[in-house]
């Protein structure tokens, strides 16, 4: 039962690489994504339908957590595929900025893949073992590349080249720190069971502590580069601005999510060895290191796409420290995962939208979209802010829990240098967004352009299609509920996943 | 409760209402004027009355306990004396709005505006209604970024845009640090460190006290303007409409004067030191804003720079108040505190009335110049006259309100100079020294802002064909006018209104605060019968003249020009003229460039002088110190060259720096 | 027994050093293929108590992948392009061999220093793995074309697969399971996409795919 | 006699004699220059006369220019009514009352500058720019002297200050009074557009500081403005004055004792007018400067000699009930 949401899409990937008709296809995306999501709400009302499956697979709060922003979000960004694939698929387009003609993948393979992707995420957030673990991480690498190259071209090549080759490696070094929990298990307590969560969580005591200790470091580099922690974090940017905005989109909102989750639960075996601190305080530099290094890359960040990326790898940096702080950061960090991954994901589709309106990805090219695309320009800006950490959006409450466990912990270095870069990154994009979404005048580079034959002049207001501004409305509307009110269900699963990660 | 809430509810209704009406500009113009005048004028009524009945009430929701927050709201006469500018000048800004957007050309932006700001208005009610920082912090933020979007109404043009990212970027740092106090407050506070941040639970002493004061200082010392944190101001006044101007300089940087005195109230008794700094803060402040507006020529940003000034003399009041209490001489303290309150109100008043009055004359006239202005008085008799009497009344010259509020912060200071210990007398003597002087120049000052445009010949054709703007833009600042004198010569009520107010900051018993009252009242009754006396001779005065001139023949011809025979309008006075010697007197701080083609020739053709003060502070601390945190950070960028060896090295390094670093 | 071990072991360390000094192609494609022999026929002598189906599987599945079908792949690859010339490194041979001996001295230090708790691994396990490992990581650091990348990926695969072997005994499906998935990548992935690189750039140098940046 | 009628009564004298201030200092100086001079109710002759005068106004000016006379000379009389030149109460007495005369001079001054501006004369602006720039920085030294005498004698309203019964220059505070005595002294003679600051007849308008700002008024409203000035003098000339003669509580000796030292003072000044040249332009404002030194130097002093009087007085209602009754 707890393999049907894994299978479903799994199955449904296969038939859409079959099918040879683009609406049918489409609808299967849509209803699958539908049907995921339903399971998974099925499955948060009443876990007592999804028996685990053996010592394998099992649903507790994190994965829960997980899957639940996972599978809606893949839901929003189906719906939104839709209009997008109506756009561009098939068609041979010129790139912006150079200017050469390219193709893009084939529907079928790119909608298989997006399935696959659904279907692999799945299964990260549902695998208790660490072998079963590190398996669908690999994964989602294998299946999220030929995503990332659906504009056929060089820059999009160069970029799914890094990222294969940046998370392989990273990939590798985690089965290394597989291996190395292994190695850490006493010999004789055997059986393909003994590196599941329960067991080794019970049995930590036992743990040989050096090579637990070298596990979780291989463990969270590994995984570190997937999540995209700085300075793991090279292949992220270039993945981000070259990918079509909904593969960007899940990317940052709910894959990077998937790679935390595996540091989450290597760090609650470390918890439960006695090793909570020691697992902390690496994540708080890697934290603040993240923060800093998103700070200085956001400053005079010329390509909007970019920008966002980068906001990504700063807000895993967030997560990182308010669980290197512990306490209520925990708590925060958990609920601004949920707030990052809503917010992100409509940026980046509003991105799409920008880009498709404006045909650059320079932010200094973009002038006056609250004129000329007024519902995106409008989304953008709450959207900036909602990112940005300003009420009434999530992500207000989410650091704001962060910095207090911060003060009441006392550790004044880690507030003042999260308050600084967080300020920093605000100076940094808020003058960006002001540069495009405000003023009204078309800028000079559209003017002269050659593209600026075939688009109207950038002052004149533009139609934009229902659906690309639909989908980034609900996440945006999403978030900013979640800042007024969060519901008791959702509160009650963070707060069981934050006991998750034990005290220590 | 609800019943003080319900104008908040409305407001947002009007504001939705009017969003929704985008398509419909006309429309969008009539609800949002109407809907959010209408709306104030009943959170006036409501307050009024909460006030009288001497409500106290509270309601408290659940609402995130993970972060402390609750949706606690409670009302009290420091809540309520707020609330009355809030909602009072929104009413009067909106009307003068209405007539001010009448000539916008795009109908969104006009629904858009009115949207935010009903946000702005309800969003500093709530700031003040607030009993928990969460909640007090949300309302911050969107009072912030509402205004933002205000300030930004007219966003084709450049500078507007860049003013914006200026507010935005001090206002956003601004609340961090209040994002910090809070925290440390409500980790010091009785709830403990995971508990909720209900202002009821907050609280600090020792180091972790100062700290906080230190951080509210800062905090909302951004949102109110002190030196040298006030940059924001002479960016974002000029470049809003000028009832958003008048609105955002009457009352939402007054919030931060609000939330200093509300932090006060959570930590226990000051030392001396705090008074200290208050005072010097608010010296500083006073001086250097009164001299950078002496030295501006655009009106509005004069106006901006007298608002950093009037946020001085608060700030000398709360510093008096804190000596008081910090020495027990609760006459004093009362008479500090009193005095910055009731001249937050008075500034409220003036200043609102100034800055619509300086809208109607740059919008008659086409230029905030005030050099290009001239002649306005008899063109816009209305504008004009009230005009005057908010620059006489910023001046703090009696029978008008800005008097009374600075007669008690000097009564506070002569009393400490005159019997307090030295320690609190030398800093009265600063005070003293401090708000003569900042009168003294806010009337030169004023007499330049008024003199220059209003008096005179036009300086330009513009200026001459300018005409008396229309009810709606004439209205309000009538209205503001007769509320500034009426306070000013019903100063006694007024002070007996706000007694009970003042006492309980400044944390004087009743019993003490009926002593102190009755020790000061006759003074201002006294006051009072002056401004009679004043404007009874005044009449006769003026009687008598009319009767003897109607005796003897009356003509008229041009203005005494010593000879000179062809006059003309430019040979007058400029503000630039008339304010250069006490520019160039005081040419350190102010660091005037002047530019001009020295007159060769026997017989010159043309010459040119203009002169620019840039603000000391943006220029020589702000925009080097962001530059260079700005510079420091993008050293990072190396870091993100392509090369994907390099890359796969930083994993292995980082890797073998943990290894060695964890287990070596 | 012993004996074959050890001296299984050392080669596997002598190809990982011929990979970091050979500068042709050819001979590194050999060295990665040899390792990849070599691996397959360790678990068959470490004596594991497993059902020897199970060891045969695991040495056919690896000799298969990693001593076959990835060289060649690599082969056609190589050919495709006539990239067969010295490719220009950004560490030189020599460099690379001394680089190389310090990285062997420090994998056995560590080796010394960590100890497995499992009793009975052959001493120099441990060791040659993280050598081998580590010796991939380098050359994808220092060489320049994406198909020596890849091989460096594939003998750092290969360093961790020999590490799996220690553990094979408690954790047979583990191993087998990581084993597979990355030779998975390494054949298909990085092979497919080597293969769009050479359609998209008539190179495969992947020192010039540093078109996205941000350092000015 | 009844406290209120002595007000009133002080009130009307001044109202009465203060012409004669200007025609004693007229008259010294004519003795120096060794000339007969007008005779001493010669201002009242000019007011006279101005008063039946015709008017002739500048086709620029408005209603601010009309009401500034007026207004003026109404403020100026009412600051009269505050100071309690003749020792007891004034008409307006109250802890603070120096702060409202302080404000009164401030309306004269600011009706004066904006009527001068309402000509649109370049002359006229020039005298309304000075005047602002002196009295600026005249006002600082004028209330923290004050200050400074306050802290001496445990007092903050002008009857407190003004009405002690014995005064020795070397008894404590003494050297205090004396600093703050010459600190006002200055800002009298700028107030009043004296020499060294300004020359009240000179005719070169560049030179001239207050008869600049006038040049334009005539009959009626320049009878004001002289009377105004008459009435400017007497009210700052009594405030220093006030602090020298001592009081001996028989009202007629008070008044005549406070009338004969305002003819000292009269005198003072015509002395000064004539032996000093009138000063630089630039070298003005260094003057008052000074004088606020002076202000700054007593206060400091009186902080030191003078022990908190906090004491005396509980912490509640500190300096209540008004120390007039003292």
């Amino acid at each position: 039962m707890i393999l049907l949401p894994v299978l479903l899409p799994a199955a449904a990937a296969v038939i859409a690489f079959i099918i040879r008709a683009h609406l049918p296809r489409r609808i299967l995306l849509v209803a699958v994504a539908g049907t995921h999501a339903a399971l998974v709400g099925w499955l948060w009302l009443e876990p007592s339908r999804f028996p685990p499956l053996g010592a394998w697979m099992a649903l507790d709060s994190l994965g829960a957590l997980f899957l639940g922003i996972t599978s809606l979000l893949f839901l929003v960004v189906s719906v939104y595929a839709v209009g997008f694939l109506r756009r561009e698929s098939g068609s041979t387009s010129a790139d912006p900025e150079e200017g050469f003609l390219f193709d893009n993948t084939p529907e079928a393979l790119f909608t298989a893949c997006l399935l696959g992707f659904l279907s692999t995420m799945t299964l990260v957030t549902v695998s208790r073992h660490f072998g079963l673990l590190w398996v669908a991480i690999e994964a989602t690498t294998l299946v999220s590349a030929p995503l990332i190259h659906y504009h056929r071209h060089h820059r999009s090549l160069e970029a799914t080249w890094k990222y294969i080759l940046l998370c392989s490696v990273g990939i590798a070094v985690a089965l290394l720190g597989t291996y190395f929990i292994a190695a850490a298990v006493p010999r004789g307590s055997g059986g393909i069971t003994s590196l599941t969560f329960d067991r080794l969580i019970e049995r930590a005591s036992q743990l040989d502590v050096r090579w637990l200790k070298a596990g979780f470091l291989l463990l969270l580099v590994g995984y570190g580069t997937k999540m995209g922690l700085a300075p793991l974090h090279a292949w992220l940017p270039d993945a981000h601005s070259e990918a079509p905005p909904l593969v960007s989109a899940l990317l940052s909102g709910a894959l990077l999510n998937c790679a935390f989750l595996a540091i989450l639960r290597i760090l609650s075996v470390c918890a439960a060895a006695g090793l909570g601190p020691f697992g902390r305080q690496i994540l708080l530099v890697f934290g603040l290191v993240s923060m800093a290094v998103a700070a200085g890359l956001i400053i005079g960040q010329g390509d909007y796409k970019r920008m966002l990326a980068y906001s990504s790898v700063e807000h895993m940096g967030i997560l990182a420290v308010g669980i290197g702080l512990g306490g209520t950061g925990d708590w925060g960090a958990l609920f601004h995962a949920v707030n990052h991954s809503l917010t992100k994901a409509a940026l980046f589709l509003l991105a799409g939208n920008i880009l498709a309106a404006y045909g650059t990805k320079k932010s200094a090219d973009v002038e006056g979209a609250l004129r000329r695309i007024p519902v995106t320009g409008a989304l953008w800006i709450a959207g900036f802010f909602a990112i940005l950490g300003a009420p009434p959006f999530g992500a207000f409450s989410s650091e704001l829990a962060i910095l207090r466990a911060a003060v009441s912990s006392g550790s004044w270095v880690v507030v003042v240098l999260y308050s600084l870069l967080l300020a920093a990154v605000f100076a940094g994009m808020i003058g960006v967004l002001v540069r495009m979404a405000q003023g009204g005048k078309p800028s000079a580079a559209r003017a002269a352009g050659g593209l600026a034959a075939d688009l109207p002049a950038a002052t004149a207001r533009r139609r934009e299609p229902v659906l690309a501004v639909a989908a980034p409305t609900v996440l945006l509307a999403l978030t900013g509920g979640l800042g007024i009110f969060v519901p008791g269900f959702l509160n009650r699963a963070i707060a069981q996943a934050a006991m998750l990660l034990g005290i220590s | 409760m609800l019943l003080l809430l319900l104008p908040l509810v409305a407001m947002l209704l009007v504001g939705l209402v009017t969003a929704s009406l985008a398509s419909a500009p006309r429309a969008a113009r009539a609800v949002g004027a109407i809907g959010t005048c209408a709306a104030s004028a009943g959170g006036l009524g409501v307050t009024i009355a909460a006030l009288v009945l001497g409500d106290s009430s509270s309601l408290s929701l659940p609402w995130n306990a993970a972060i402390g927050a609750s949706f606690a709201v409670a009302f009290d006469p420091l809540t309520g004396f707020f609330l009355l500018p809030i909602y009072g000048l929104s009413a009067v800004c909106a009307v003068f709005g209405a007539g001010y957007l009448s000539h916008a050309h795009h109908g969104r932006g006009v629904a858009a505006h009115w949207l935010f700001y009903s946000l702005l208005v309800s969003s500093m009610a709530l700031v003040v209604l607030a009993r928990n920082a969460v909640l007090f912090l949300v309302a911050w933020e969107i009072m912030s970024i509402s205004s933002w979007q205000l300030v930004t109404f007219e966003h084709e043009r450049e500078e507007t845009r860049q003013a914006g990212i200026t507010y935005l970027v001090a206002t956003q740092i601004g609340t961090a640090f209040l994002l910090v106090m809070f925290l440390l407050l409500g980790a010091g506070g009785s709830a403990g460190a995971a508990g909720s941040l209900d202002f009821a639970n907050l609280g600090a002493s020792g180091p972790a006290a100062s700290a906080a004061f230190l951080l509210a200082l800062v905090g909302f010392g951004t949102k109110a303007g002190i030196v040298p944190l006030h940059i924001w101001l002479p960016e974002a006044h000029p470049a809003a409409p000028s009832h958003v101007s008048a609105l955002m300089s009457g009352v939402m940087i007054k919030t931060g004067i609000y939330g200093i005195v509300r932090v006060l109230s959570f930590i226990g008794t000051p030392p001396l030191w705090w008074g200290w700094t208050l005072v010097s803060i608010g010296a500083v402040s006073g001086v250097m804003g009164v001299l950078f507006a002496l030295s501006q020529h655009d009106i509005k940003r004069l106006l901006a720079y007298h608002s950093v000034e009037n946020i001085g003399i608060i700030c000398l009041g709360l510093g008096v108040g804190l000596l008081g209490m910090s020495f027990g001489s609760t006459t004093v303290a009362f008479l500090g505190f009193a005095g910055a309150l009731l001249h937050v109100l008075n500034h409220a008043l003036f200043k609102g009335l100034l800055f619509m009055g300086a809208g109607a004359a740059s919008h008659a006239a086409g230029t905030r110049e005030i050099d290009r202005l001239g002649g306005l008085l008899r063109r816009m008799p209305l504008t004009g006259a009230a005009f005057l009497v908010g620059a006489a009344a910023i001046s703090g010259l009696p029978p008008l309100n800005g008097f009374i509020s600075e007669l008690l912060i000097f009564l506070g200071a002569y009393n400490a100079a005159a019997a307090g210990p030295a320690a609190q007398a030398a800093a009265a003597g600063i005070v003293v020294a401090a708000l003569a002087l900042i009168g003294g120049l806010a009337v030169a000052c004023f007499t330049k802002a008024f003199g220059i445009s209003f008096l005179g010949e036009p300086r330009t054709p513009a200026a001459a064909a300018a005409v008396e703007a229309g009810p709606s833009m004439t209205v309000p600042v009538i209205i503001l006018a007769a509320a500034c004198a009426a306070i000013g010569l019903l100063g006694s009520v007024a002070v007996f209104l706000l007694a009970p107010l003042a006492g309980a900051v400044a944390r004087v018993g009743p019993a003490d605060a009926a002593v102190i009252m009755a020790g000061t009242s006759p003074g201002l009754v006294k006051v009072t019968i002056g401004a009679g006396a004043l404007a009874a001779l005044v009449a006769g005065l003026a009687i008598l003249r009319a009767v003897l001139l109607s005796r003897s023949s009356v003509r008229s011809a041009g203005t005494w020009d010593c000879g000179y025979t062809h006059p003309d309008a430019r040979m007058q006075y400029t503000s630039s003229s008339f304010a250069q010697p006490l520019t160039g007197m005081f040419h350190f701080p102010l660091a005037t460039h002047r530019r001009w083609t020295p007159i060769s020739a026997l017989f010159p053709v043309k010459a040119e002088f203009s002169s620019h003060t840039p603000d000391l502070f943006a220029q020589g601390l702000f925009r080097p110190a962001f530059a260079g945190i700005g510079a420091l950070l993008s050293r990072l960028r190396w870091l993100q060259h392509g090369r994907l060896q390099l890359y796969v090295l930083y994993v292995a390094a980082t890797l073998l720096v943990l290894l060695i670093w964890k287990l070596g | 027994m012993t004996l074959w071990i050890e001296s299984f072991l050392v080669l596997l360390m002598i190809t990982s050093l011929w990979l970091l000094g050979s500068s042709r192609l050819l001979s590194c494609i050999a060295a990665v293929s040899v390792q990849g022999v070599l691996l397959a026929a360790l678990p068959l002598l470490l004596g594991i108590d497993a059902p020897p189906w199970r060891l045969f599987l695991q040495a056919g599945v690896s000799l298969g992948l990693k001593g076959i079908a990835f060289p060649l792949l690599l082969l056609r690859a190589v050919r495709s392009v006539d990239a067969r010339r010295e490719m220009e490194p950004l560490v030189g041979y020599s460099l690379s061999l001394l680089i190389g001996v310090a990285l062997l001295a420090g994998s056995l230090a560590a080796g010394v220093r960590m100890p497995l708790p499992a009793a009975g691994t052959p001493v120099l396990l441990v060791p040659a793995a993280m050598f081998t490992a580590l010796t991939g990581l380098f050359v994808i650091v220092g060489r320049r074309s994406a198909i020596v990348q890849a091989m460096g990926y594939l003998a750092m695969e290969n360093g961790i697969a020999a590490f799996g072997l220690a553990i094979a005994e408690q954790e047979p499906l583990l191993v087998e399971m990581g084993t597979l998935l990355d030779a998975f990548v390494a054949v298909f992935v990085m092979g497919i996409t080597i293969f769009h690189i050479n359609r998209e750039f008539d190179h495969i140098d992947a020192d010039r795919l540093s078109t996205l940046k941000d350092s000015p | 006699m009844e406290q209120p009628v002595l007000a009133v009564l002080q009130f009307c004298v001044a109202l009465v004699l203060a012409p004669l201030v200007p025609g004693i200092v007229n008259r010294v100086k004519a003795v120096f220059a060794g000339r007969r001079g007008a005779p001493l109710l010669q201002t009242w002759y000019d007011i006279a006369k101005l008063l039946g005068k015709a008017a002739v106004y500048s086709r620029t000016t408005g209603w601010v220019f009309r009401a500034g006379p007026v207004v003026g000379l109404a403020g100026v009389i009412v600051a009269l009514g505050v100071l309690p030149w003749a020792g007891s109460g004034a008409l307006l007495s109250f802890d603070g009352d120096l702060i409202l005369l302080a404000g009164l001079l401030g309306v004269m001054r600011f009706v004066t500058i904006i009527a001068a501006l309402d000509t649109g004369s370049a002359f006229e602006g020039m005298g309304a720019s000075r005047e602002a720039w002196f009295s600026s920085l005249g006002e600082p030294a004028l209330l923290l002297g004050l200050a400074a005498i306050a802290r001496t004698r445990g007092s903050i309203s002008l009857a407190g200050i003004l009405g002690v019964t014995s005064f020795a220059p070397g008894s404590a505070g003494g050297a205090v009074i004396l600093l703050v005595i010459g600190a006002l002294f200055v800002v009298f003679l700028a107030e009043n557009a004296r020499i060294p600051v300004d020359d009240p007849n000179t005719h070169l308008e560049l030179t001239m500081i207050h008869e600049v700002m006038v040049l334009d008024h005539g009959g009626v409203d320049f009878a004001y403005i002289q009377y105004g000035a008459t009435l400017k003098l007497w009210v700052l000339g009594g405030l220093i004055m006030s602090l020298l003669v001592p009081r001996t509580g028989q009202w007629y000796l008070d008044i005549a004792a406070a009338i004969g030292g305002l003819a000292v003072v009269a005198i003072a000044t015509g002395v000064v007018e004539s032996i000093m040249a009138r000063l630089r332009l630039v070298r003005v404002p260094q003057l008052l400067v000074a004088a606020l030194a002076m202000s700054a130097l007593g206060l400091a002093l009186a902080l030191m000699n003078n022990p908190p009087t906090a004491a005396l007085n509980p912490p509640s209602a500190a300096l209540n009930p008004p120390s007039v009754a003292r």
